[in-house]
C-alpha cells in the first residue's frame, strides 16, 4: 500500500477553487515530483497535506491516518516534515534555536544533539553561523536552515516546496544531491519544483499540475521526454 | 426605564435626575439617586404632594450622564423627551455647566444636589442645595487660621477636578487674608492612588496642618499613607470627606480629622437615623452625603410644589425663595441667586467615630 | 539627602507595581503580538476575587491567593478563546478594539456586581515596615519588589530556556511554521494568556495590599501606566518591563517632588518620548534591522 | 564616461564583512549581470546603491554625481530604480495605482489642487493614467490594471515591480532575481521583456540572477561576487569559463 | 473573474461626471432631510441633540482614518489635537467681538491651524517611531497636551472654559463635515494620497520610488490634526464648556473604535460607524444599569462579526446581502 494517498482533493480560498479534485499517491522510498506553472496549486496541496489549510472534500491517507482529520501540529509526530515555500524560518531565533524547534516533538536530548551534528555535517555553513539571528542569513543560507530544521524531526516523509528557489547553480545541484541523499537514506520525498528538469532527473515519478488539476502523470524519465512537458516546463 | 408618561398628568409629577451611574464618578450619582428614591417612596407612601386640590405622586427618572458634558446634554434631552417637569441634577459640576444654558432656555426648574461650581446657578432657573466651592474654601480657611490658630498650612488637591481646585483656590485666598501661609501646595491627578511623594514633600516643610479638599476615597488614601510615612499632622477637609471612615482600614489614621459636612450617617438626629435605616433596608448600604443631598433635594421640590400650588416651572422657581426645608443636611432657605442659606456643620473624627463639632 | 532617598523609595512603591503589571503586558504582547487592553481589568478582577475569597468566603490567605491566580488565569484563557481567537486572521487593530470592548465589559460586570462604591480591603501582607537610617520602606513594597523580581527571573528563564518558551517565541513569529514543527498554537496562546493573566492576578493582589481599596475601574490607570512602562523598557522584553516599571515610578516621584506635581504626567511622557527618540525600541528592546 | 561608477565599495555588519572593495563601472545602455553564490553580497550591493544601507567605505557615482549618504528617495530621483528579492508591492493598492505612485515625482500638482480638484488635478491624473497604462502594456498587465496588486499571480507581481521601477524614469534599473520562481517558459518571456525595456526606454540595467539561461541570454557583461569581493568580471563567456567561477558558483 | 479581486475603480477624469453629480445630490438631499426632521418637529429632542455630535464624530473619525487607515500608523492622541482646537477656538470667540458667523468661522480655522502646528511639532520627532511605539507616544502627547491645558491660566485649568457661545448647530456641523469628507476623499485619491497609502503598504518600496517618507507621514498627520482641531472647535461651541478631562485618552480611543469598526481606510465606513456609535449609547439608555455592559457586548460582537471572517462567509454563501458598509478592508 502507498504511504501517502490523496483522493479527490478539493480546496478553496474563499470562493476561489484552487484544487479541483486531485488524486495521487506516494509510495514508501519514492521521490515524487509535482511540477506546474505559477499558481497551479502545488503549494496549496502541500499546505493541505500538513493541515495548514482545510480541504473542502477528499481524503489524505498517511499510513492509515486521515490527515484531514488531524490537527496540523500533530502531523509532524506521525513522521512527516514540510519545508515550506519561502522557507518560513523563525527570523528572530538563532540558527541553533531554529534547529531545536525542528525537534520540538522529540524528547531524547542526546538524540537531538546527534541529529544537530548530522545536520551541521550536511550544511557546514549552518555550523559557522549557529548563533546568528536567522533573519539576517542570505537567501541560500535560509534555505539550508529550513531543510536542516525539517530533518531535525527525523521524518519518514519530507515535503519540499521549491527548495531550489533563489539558489546559485552550484547550490541548486548541491540541494538536489542532498535531496537524493535524503531519499537514499530511506526518507520518502514529495518535491514541488519550478526547476522541472532537475526535479524530474532525481524523481521516480511525477505529476504535472495545471490550474488545480493533474493533467499528466507517470514515470519521471518518460515525462522528461514527453513533448508537451518539454515545451511547457523544460523550455526546450 | 419607564415607558411613555402622560406629561403633566394630574396624578403624577415626573422629576428627571441627572448624574453619573457609570464611570469613575458613578458612586456619587448612585448615592444621589438612591437618596432621592428613599425620599420619594416616603412622600408617596404618605399620600404624595398636595398641589392645589390634587395630590401628586412623585416619580423619578434618573439618567446616566457619566459626569461628562456631552453625555449630559443628550441624557438631559432624553429626559425632556419623556416630559420631566423638574430636574434634580446634575450631581457633578462639569456636566451641569454643559447643560446650564439649555435648561435655562427650556425654563425648567432645576436643583443641583451636589454640584458646587459657582456658575451652576448663574441662570434664574437653577438652584443648589449644597455649599459652593468658594464658601467651603473660605469656611475651612477661617477654621484653620482663626479657630485653630494654625498659620502654616499644606494643601493637597486634585488638579484635574474643578471641585477640588475651586475649594483650594478660595481656601488659599482666605488663608492669605487671615494672615496664614500656604507652605506647600501639592497637586494630584484624577485616579491617583499614591500620594507618598506629595506627603514626603510636606513632611519636609514646617506645615502644621494639611488641608485636603477632595473626595473621601482620596482622603482615605492620603490619611492612610501619611500614617504609613509616620506623619502625624492634623488633617482638615471639605465636604467630600463624608464617608471617609468606611474607606480606611484603620480608623486611627483619621483621628482628629475635621471636615465640613452637612451629613453623617451616625448622627444621633432622629431624622437622620430614620433615613439611615430606610436607606440601609432598601440598598444594603450606608448613606453618604450625596444620598442625603438627593433626599433633601426631593423635599425641596416637594416644598416648592406645595408653596407654588402649581407644577409649572416658573411658579416653582418663584416659590423657591419663600420656602424653608428642614432636611438631613440642615435647615435651608434659598436666596434669589439660587444659593442655599444654611448653617455650617463641622464633623470631627473622635475615637473612630464621627462627632458633631460645635464651635 | 534623606528626602531624596525617601522620594526614591516612594517611586519604587508605585514602580514595583507598574513593573509587575508590565511583565504580564509585555509577555502577552511579545507572544500574541497584541496590546491586551483588558490586562488592567484582569488586575481588578484579581483584586475582587481576593476580596471575595478572604472577606466573603473566609478562605485562609494562601489558598485565597492561589484561588485568585487560578481564577484570573482561567479568565484570561476564556477571554482569549471567546474574543481574540476568532480574530487571529484579522488586522491587529481589530483585536485591539475587541480588547478595549473586553475591558469595558469586565468593568461593567464588576460595576453591576459590586457597584461603584470602593471597597476597603485590609492588606494580607503583615510584614512590618523596615527602617534603614531615617528612611522607612513599607513591608508591602518589599514584598512587591521581591515578587516582581522573582516573576521576572522565572519568566525570563521560562521563555528562553524551556521548550514551551521556545514554542511561544516560535508562535510569536510564524504561527503556521510553528505548527509545522508540531507546536499546538492554540494551546500555546492559551498558555500565554494564562501566564499573563496569572501575573495580572499577582499584580492585583499586590495592588490591593498596597492601596487597600478596590473599585471597578481600579485597573484602568495602572494598566495604561504599566503599558507605558513596558514600552519604555522595550515592549516584548521581560527585563525591560521590570526596568521600565521601576523607572516610571521613580521618574514620576522625582518629578512630582522636585519639579511640579501639576506637570508630573507631562514630564513622565516627555521622558518616554525622549527615550524613544534616542532608542526607538525602548531601553532594552531589540532594535531590529529589516533585511531588505 | 560610465553611467555608474562604484569604487572600493564596502560594508560591515558587526564583524561580518558583507561587501569588500568592490569596483563596478557600467556604461550607458548596458545590460549588466551581477552573480555569485548565496550570501555573496549581491543584494547588499543593491541596498548600498539605493541608499537602504550606508556604505562603510567607497564611493558611488551616477552620471558623475556622488550619491553616498543620500536617502533612498533622493537616489531614486538621481536616477536609480530597483526591484526587490522578496517582492515589495503596494499590496492594497490597484495595479494601476502602483505604477501611478511611481510617477509621483514626474507629474506634480500642489496639495490645494488635490483637495479641491482644480483643473490641474484632472490634467495631471489623466496624463498619469495614460503613462501608467502605457508602461503596463509593455508588461502585458494592462488587462489587470484594476486588480489589487496582492491578487496578481506571482509571476505578474514580479513584472509589476519592474513596471513600477520603470515608471520612476530611471537611468539605471536594478533587478534582484527577476526570474526567481518562474519556469523556463516564463523566464524566456521575461528575457524578452527586459531586452525590450532596455531598448525602448534606453536605460541601463543591472540584474542579479541565478538562472544561467537568463544571465547568458541577455547580459553583456558580468561581475561575479564571492564572499563580498570580486571573483571575476568580463563577458559571459569569459566569466563562465573561469575555473574559479565554476568551482565557487556554477559547479560542473 | 471574481468581482472581489478588483481594486478600486480608476479616477474619473472630469469634474462633471455622473458620480460627482450623484454625490452632490445626496449631500443636498441629506441636508434637506435634516432640515425637515429638525424644524418639522419630527425628531425628538434627544435625537436632535445628537446631530451635532454625530457630525463632530464623523470629522474626527474620518481625519483619524487618514493617519490610521491610510497612513497605517496607530495614533492614540487624536483627542489632544481636538483639545487644542477646542481651546483655541473658544479662547478666540470668547475674546473676539465680531459678528457671530465671522467670529465662528475664524475660530474654526484658527483652531484647525493651531492644532496643525502642534501636529508638526509632534509629528516631526514622533513619526520616526513605528507601530506600537508610535501609538504609545501619541497617547503620551495627548496626555501632555491635557496636562498643559490643565496647568495654564488662559485655559481655566481644571475648571475649564465656560460660557463659550453656543454657535455650533447642525448646519455648521454638516457643512464642515462635508468639507472634511470631500477634502479627505479627494486627498486620498490624489498623488499625495497614493504616496501615503504606498508608505502604509511598504515604506521601503515607497522610498525606493522616490517618495519622501517622513514628509508624507507628517503631511498626513498634520492634515488629520487640522481636522481634529476643527472638530474640537465645533465641540467647544456645542457644549459651551470645555474641560481638560473631556480630551483624555478615552476620547482618543473612542474615535479609534469608530475608525476600526468602520474599516481601516474606508471613509464611508467611518461615517457609518460614527453615526452608529453616536446613537448606540443613547439607544441603550433604556437598559439603565446594563447600559455599559450592553455597549461592551455590542462592541465586541460587532468586531467579531465584522472581522472574524464570519461575515465574509455569510456573504459568500449568499445568506447575507453584500453590505458595503463597515467594510472590513483589513488584511
Ligand atoms: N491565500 C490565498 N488567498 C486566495 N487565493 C490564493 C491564496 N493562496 C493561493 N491562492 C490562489 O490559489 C492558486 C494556487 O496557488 P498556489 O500557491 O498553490 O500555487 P503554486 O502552484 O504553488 O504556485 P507558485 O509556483 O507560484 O508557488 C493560485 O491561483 C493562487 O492565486
Ligand atoms: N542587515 C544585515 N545584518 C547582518 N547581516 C547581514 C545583513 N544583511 C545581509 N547580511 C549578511 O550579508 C551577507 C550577504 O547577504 P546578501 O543578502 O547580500 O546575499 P546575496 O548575495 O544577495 O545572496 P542570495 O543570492 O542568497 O540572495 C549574508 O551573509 C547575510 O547574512
Ligand atoms: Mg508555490
Ligand atoms: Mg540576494
Amino acid at each position: 500500500m502507498a504511504m501517502l494517498t490523496i483522493k479527490d482533493l478539493e480546496v478553496y480560498y474563499g470562493i476561489i477553487q484552487a484544487i479541483k479534485g486531485i488524486s495521487f499517491e506516494v509510495k514508501e522510498g519514492e521521490v515524487i515530483a509535482l511540477i506546474g506553472a505559477n499558481g497551479a496549486g502545488k503549494t496549496t496541496i502541500l499546505h493541505t497535506i500538513t493541515g495548514l489549510i482545510a480541504a473542502k472534500s477528499g481524503s489524505i491517507q498517511f499510513e492509515g491516518n486521515d490527515l484531514t482529520k488531524i490537527p496540523a501540529h500533530s502531523i509532524v509526530s506521525l513522521g512527516m516534515a514540510h519545508v515550506p515555500e519561502g522557507r518560513r524560518i523563525f527570523a528572530e531565533l538563532t540558527v541553533l534555536e531554529n534547529l531545536k524547534m525542528g525537534a520540538y516533538t522529540r524528547k531524547d536530548k542526546k538524540e537531538i544533539e546527534d541529529t544537530i551534528e548530522k545536520v551541521y555535517k550536511r550544511f557546514p555553513r549552518l555550523n559557522e553561523r549557529k548563533n546568528q539571528i536567522a533573519g539576517t542569513l542570505s537567501g541560500g543560507e535560509q534555505q539550508m536552515l529550513a531543510m536542516g530544521r525539517a530533518l531535525m524531526s527525523h521524518p519518514r516523509i519530507i515535503l519540499m516546496d521549491e527548495p531550489s528557489m533563489g539558489l546559485s547553480p552550484l547550490f541548486v545541484s548541491e540541494i538536489f544531491d542532498i535531496i537524493k541523499e535524503i531519499s537514499e537514506s530511506g526518507t520518502t520525498v514529495l518535491l514541488v519544483e519550478q526547476n522541472a528538469k532537475k526535479a524530474l532527473s532525481i524523481a521516480n515519478r511525477a505529476y504535472v499540475l495545471e490550474t488545480g488539476k493533474i493533467v499528466l502523470e507517470g514515470d519521471a524519465k518518460e515525462l522528461m521526454n514527453n513533448d508537451s512537458v518539454k515545451k511547457a516546463y523544460l523550455g526546450e | 426605564g419607564c415607558g411613555k408618561k402622560e406629561t403633566g398628568s394630574s396624578t403624577e409629577f415626573l422629576i428627571g435626575g441627572l448624574g453619573p451611574l457609570t464611570g469613575q464618578a458613578a458612586s456619587y450619582g448612585v448615592s444621589v439617586k438612591q437618596g432621592a428614591e428613599v425620599a420619594i417612596e416616603e412622600i408617596n407612601k404618605a399620600g404624595g404632594v398636595k398641589v392645589g386640590d390634587s395630590s401628586l405622586q412623585l416619580k423619578l427618572d434618573f439618567a446616566d450622564d457619566e459626569a461628562s458634558g456631552d453625555t449630559a446634554m443628550s441624557a438631559y434631552n432624553s429626559l425632556m423627551d419623556k416630559g420631566i417637569q423638574a430636574l434634580l441634577g446634575t450631581v457633578t459640576s462639569g456636566a451641569g455647566l454643559a447643560i446650564a444654558e439649555q435648561t435655562n432656555a427650556d425654563g425648567i426648574f432645576q436643583i443641583t444636589p451636589s454640584g458646587s461650581a459657582q456658575d451652576l446657578t448663574a441662570y434664574d432657573n437653577a438652584y443648589r442645595l449644597c455649599f459652593t466651592d468658594p464658601v467651603q474654601g473660605v469656611t475651612m480657611a477661617d477654621y484653620a487660621v482663626k479657630d485653630l490658630g494654625l498659620t502654616k498650612i499644606a494643601v493637597i488637591y486634585n488638579n484635574s477636578d474643578e471641585y477640588s481646585t475651586g475649594v483650594m483656590k478660595a481656601f488659599a485666598d482666605q488663608v492669605a487674608k487671615d494672615g496664614g501661609e500656604i507652605v506647600a501646595s501639592e497637586a494630584f491627578e484624577k485616579d491617583a492612588v499614591d500620594f507618598t511623594t506629595q506627603l514626603t514633600t510636606i513632611k519636609g516643610t514646617d506645615a502644621q496642618i494639611i488641608f485636603v479638599p477632595a473626595y473621601y476615597q482620596d482622603a482615605a488614601y492620603i490619611t492612610t499613607q501619611a500614617a504609613e510615612l509616620g506623619m502625624n499632622l492634623p488633617f482638615i477637609g471639605s465636604d467630600g470627606w463624608d464617608g471617609v471612615l468606611a474607606k480606611v482600614v484603620d480608623p486611627k489614621v483619621l483621628e482628629g480629622a475635621t471636615f465640613l459636612s452637612p451629613f453623617y450617617a451616625t448622627d444621633t438626629d432622629p431624622k437622620i437615623q430614620a433615613f439611615t435605616t430606610a436607606y440601609k433596608e432598601k440598598y444594603d448600604a450606608v448613606p453618604d452625603q450625596f444620598a442625603a443631598d438627593g433626599y433633601d433635594s426631593v423635599y425641596v421640590i416637594k416644598a416648592a410644589l406645595e408653596k407654588a400650588g402649581s407644577t409649572k416651572s416658573e411658579d416653582l422657581i418663584k416659590a423657591m425663595t419663600e420656602i424653608q426645608v428642614s432636611g438631613l443636611t440642615g435647615d435651608v432657605t434659598f436666596t434669589a441667586d439660587g444659593e442655599p442659606n444654611k448653617g455650617v456643620k463641622f464633623v470631627k473624627i473622635v475615637n473612630g467615630e464621627y462627632t458633631s463639632l460645635t464651635k | 539627602m534623606e528626602s531624596i532617598i525617601e522620594q526614591l523609595i516612594n517611586g519604587l512603591r508605585s514602580g514595583s507595581i507598574y513593573a509587575l503589571i508590565a511583565l504580564g503586558y509585555t509577555m502577552v504582547y511579545g507572544i500574541a503580538k497584541m496590546i491586551n487592553f483588558a490586562h488592567g481589568d484582569i488586575i481588578m478582577v484579581g483584586a475582587y476575587t481576593l476580596y471575595v475569597a478572604t472577606a466573603g468566603l473566609n478562605i485562609p490567605v494562601i489558598p485565597a491567593v492561589l484561588l485568585t491566580i487560578v481564577v484570573c488565569a482561567v479568565l484570561g484563557i476564556i477571554i482569549e478563546k471567546v474574543a481574540y481567537k476568532p480574530l487571529r486572521k484579522a488586522p491587529a487593530l481589530a483585536v485591539l478594539i475587541t480588547a478595549i470592548g473586553m475591558s469595558f465589559l469586565l468593568q461593567s460586570i464588576a460595576l453591576l456586581i459590586f457597584n461603584a462604591n470602593p471597597i476597603t480591603f485590609e492588606s494580607i501582607i503583615k510584614l512590618k515596615s523596615v527602617k534603614i537610617g531615617g528612611v522607612t520602606i513599607s513591608g508591602v513594597t518589599i514584598v512587591t519588589l521581591a515578587v516582581t523580581l522573582i516573576c521576572m527571573v522565572a519568566l525570563t528563564l521560562f521563555i528562553t530556556k524551556t521548550k514551551a518558551g521556545s514554542a511561544m517565541r516560535a508562535v510569536s513569529e510564524d504561527r503556521a511554521a510553528a505548527e509545522l514543527m508540531g507546536v499546538n498554537v492554540n494551546k500555546t496562546i492559551s498558555m500565554t494568556f494564562a501566564i499573563g493573566s496569572a501575573l495580572a492576578a499577582v499584580a492585583g493582589i499586590m495592588f490591593v495590599c498596597q492601596y487597600q481599596s478596590i473599585k471597578p475601574t481600579l485597573g484602568a490607570l495602572p494598566g495604561i501606566k504599566a503599558f507605558v512602562a513596558a514600552v519604555l523598557g522595550g515592549i516584548g522584553s521581560v527585563p525591560g518591563a521590570m526596568l521600565g516599571g521601576m523607572l516610571l515610578g521613580i521618574i514620576e516621584s522625582v518629578s512630582k517632588a522636585y519639579i511640579s506635581t501639576e506637570l508630573a504626567d507631562a514630564i513622565v511622557f516627555g521622558v518616554l518620548v525622549l527615550v524613544l527618540l534616542v532608542k526607538p525600541s525602548g531601553l532594552l528592546g531589540k532594535n531590529r534591522i529589516e533585511k531588505v | 564616461m560610465a553611467l555608474l561608477e562604484v569604487k572600493n565599495l564596502g560594508i560591515s555588519f558587526g564583524g561580518l564583512r558583507a561587501v569588500d572593495n568592490v569596483n563596478l563601472n557600467i556604461d550607458k545602455g548596458q545590460l549588466y549581470g551581477l552573480i555569485g553564490p548565496n550570501g555573496a553580497g549581491k543584494t547588499t550591493i543593491f541596498n548600498l546603491l539605493t541608499g537602504v544601507y550606508r556604505p562603510t567605505d567607497g564611493t558611488i557615482k551616477i552620471d558623475g554625481v556622488n550619491i553616498v549618504g543620500k536617502s533612498p528617495s533622493e537616489i531614486c530621483q538621481a536616477g536609480i530604480a530597483r526591484t526587490f528579492q522578496n517582492i515589495r508591492l503596494f499590496k492594497k493598492m490597484s495595479v494601476l495605482d502602483n505604477v501611478k505612485t511611481a510617477l509621483h515625482n514626474q507629474m506634480k500638482y500642489p496639495l490645494v489642487t488635490s483637495f479641491i480638484r482644480l483643473p490641474g488635478y484632472f490634467k495631471a491624473e489623466k496624463e498619469m493614467n495614460e503613462k501608467a497604462m502605457e508602461i503596463l502594456k509593455v508588461f502585458d498587465l494592462d488587462g489587470q490594471a484594476d486588480y489589487l496588486a496582492s491578487n496578481l499571480p506571482y509571476g505578474k507581481q514580479r513584472k509589476l515591480e519592474i513596471a513600477r521601477g520603470l515608471a520612476t524614469n530611471p537611468k539605471l534599473l536594478l533587478l534582484d532575481e527577476p526570474a526567481a520562481g518562474m519556469n523556463p517558459n516564463e523566464t524566456a518571456e521575461l528575457m524578452e521583456t527586459i531586452r525590450l525595456v532596455r531598448d525602448h526606454y534606453q536605460i541601463t540595467i543591472l540584474l542579479i540572477e541565478h538562472d544561467m539561461k537568463l544571465v547568458t541570454g541577455i547580459c553583456e557583461k558580468l561581475l561575479v561576487l564571492n564572499f563580498g569581493t570580486e571573483l571575476a568580471a568580463g563577458t559571459p563567456e569569459e566569466v563562465l569559463n573561469n575555473p574559479e567561477v565554476i568551482t565557487a558558483y556554477l559547479g560542473e | 473573474m471574481n468581482k472581489g479581486i478588483k481594486g478600486n475603480i480608476r479616477n474619473r477624469n472630469n469634474l462633471i461626471n455622473k458620480k460627482n453629480i450623484i454625490t452632490l445630490a445626496v449631500i443636498i438631499a441629506v441636508y434637506i432631510a435634516c432640515v425637515i426632521l429638525v424644524d418639522g418637529g419630527i425628531l425628538n429632542r434627544q435625537a436632535k441633540s445628537l446631530l451635532v455630535p454625530m457630525g463632530i464624530n464623523i470629522i474626527l473619525a474620518v481625519s483619524l482614518n487618514l493617519t490610521t487607515g491610510f497612513l497605517g500608523e496607530l495614533s492614540l492622541g487624536h483627542a489632544g489635537f481636538m483639545a487644542i482646537g477646542a481651546y483655541t477656538g473658544a479662547i478666540f470667540t470668547l475674546h473676539a467681538n465680531m459678528p457671530e458667523a465671522v467670529e465662528f468661522l475664524i475660530g474654526i480655522i484658527l483652531g484647525g491651524v493651531v492644532a496643525a502646528i502642534f501636529g508638526v511639532l509632534i509629528g516631526v520627532p514622533v513619526l520616526r517611531l513605528k507601530g506600537d511605539y508610535l501609538a504609545i507616544v501619541t497617547l503620551g502627547f495627548g496626555e501632555i497636551i491635557r496636562s498643559l491645558v490643565n496647568f495654564m491660566g488662559i485655559t481655566g485649568g481644571a475648571m475649564g472654559l465656560k460660557q463659550i457661545p453656543r454657535y455650533s448647530n447642525y448646519t455648521w456641523a454638516y457643512v464642515i463635515m462635508i468639507i472634511t469628507l470631500l477634502c479627505i476623499t479627494n486627498l486620498v485619491n490624489s498623488r499625495y494620497g497614493r504616496a501615503i497609502k504606498a508608505i502604509r503598504d511598504n515604506y521601503i518600496a515607497a522610498e525606493s520610488i522616490g517618495i519622501k517618507v517622513s514628509r508624507y507621514k507628517i503631511m498626513a498627520f498634520v492634515i488629520a490634526a487640522f481636522f481634529a482641531g476643527v472638530a474640537g472647535v465645533l465641540y467647544g461651541h456645542h457644549l459651551s464648556i470645555v474641560k481638560p478631562g473631556d480630551f483624555d485618552y478615552n476620547k482618543s480611543i473612542e474615535i479609534l473604535v469608530i475608525v476600526v469598526l468602520g474599516g481601516m481606510g474606508s471613509i464611508r465606513g467611518s461615517v457609518i460607524a460614527a453615526v452608529i456609535l453616536t446613537i448606540l449609547p443613547e439607544m441603550l439608555r433604556a437598559a439603565d444599569d446594563f447600559r455599559m455592559l450592553l455597549y461592551a457586548v455590542v462592541l465586541i460582537a460587532m468586531m467579531l462579526f465584522n472581522s472574524s471572517g464570519f461575515r465574509a462567509r455569510l456573504e459568500e454563501s449568499g445568506k447575507l446581502p453584500k453590505i458595503p458598509l463597515l467594510a472590513s478592508k483589513g488584511k
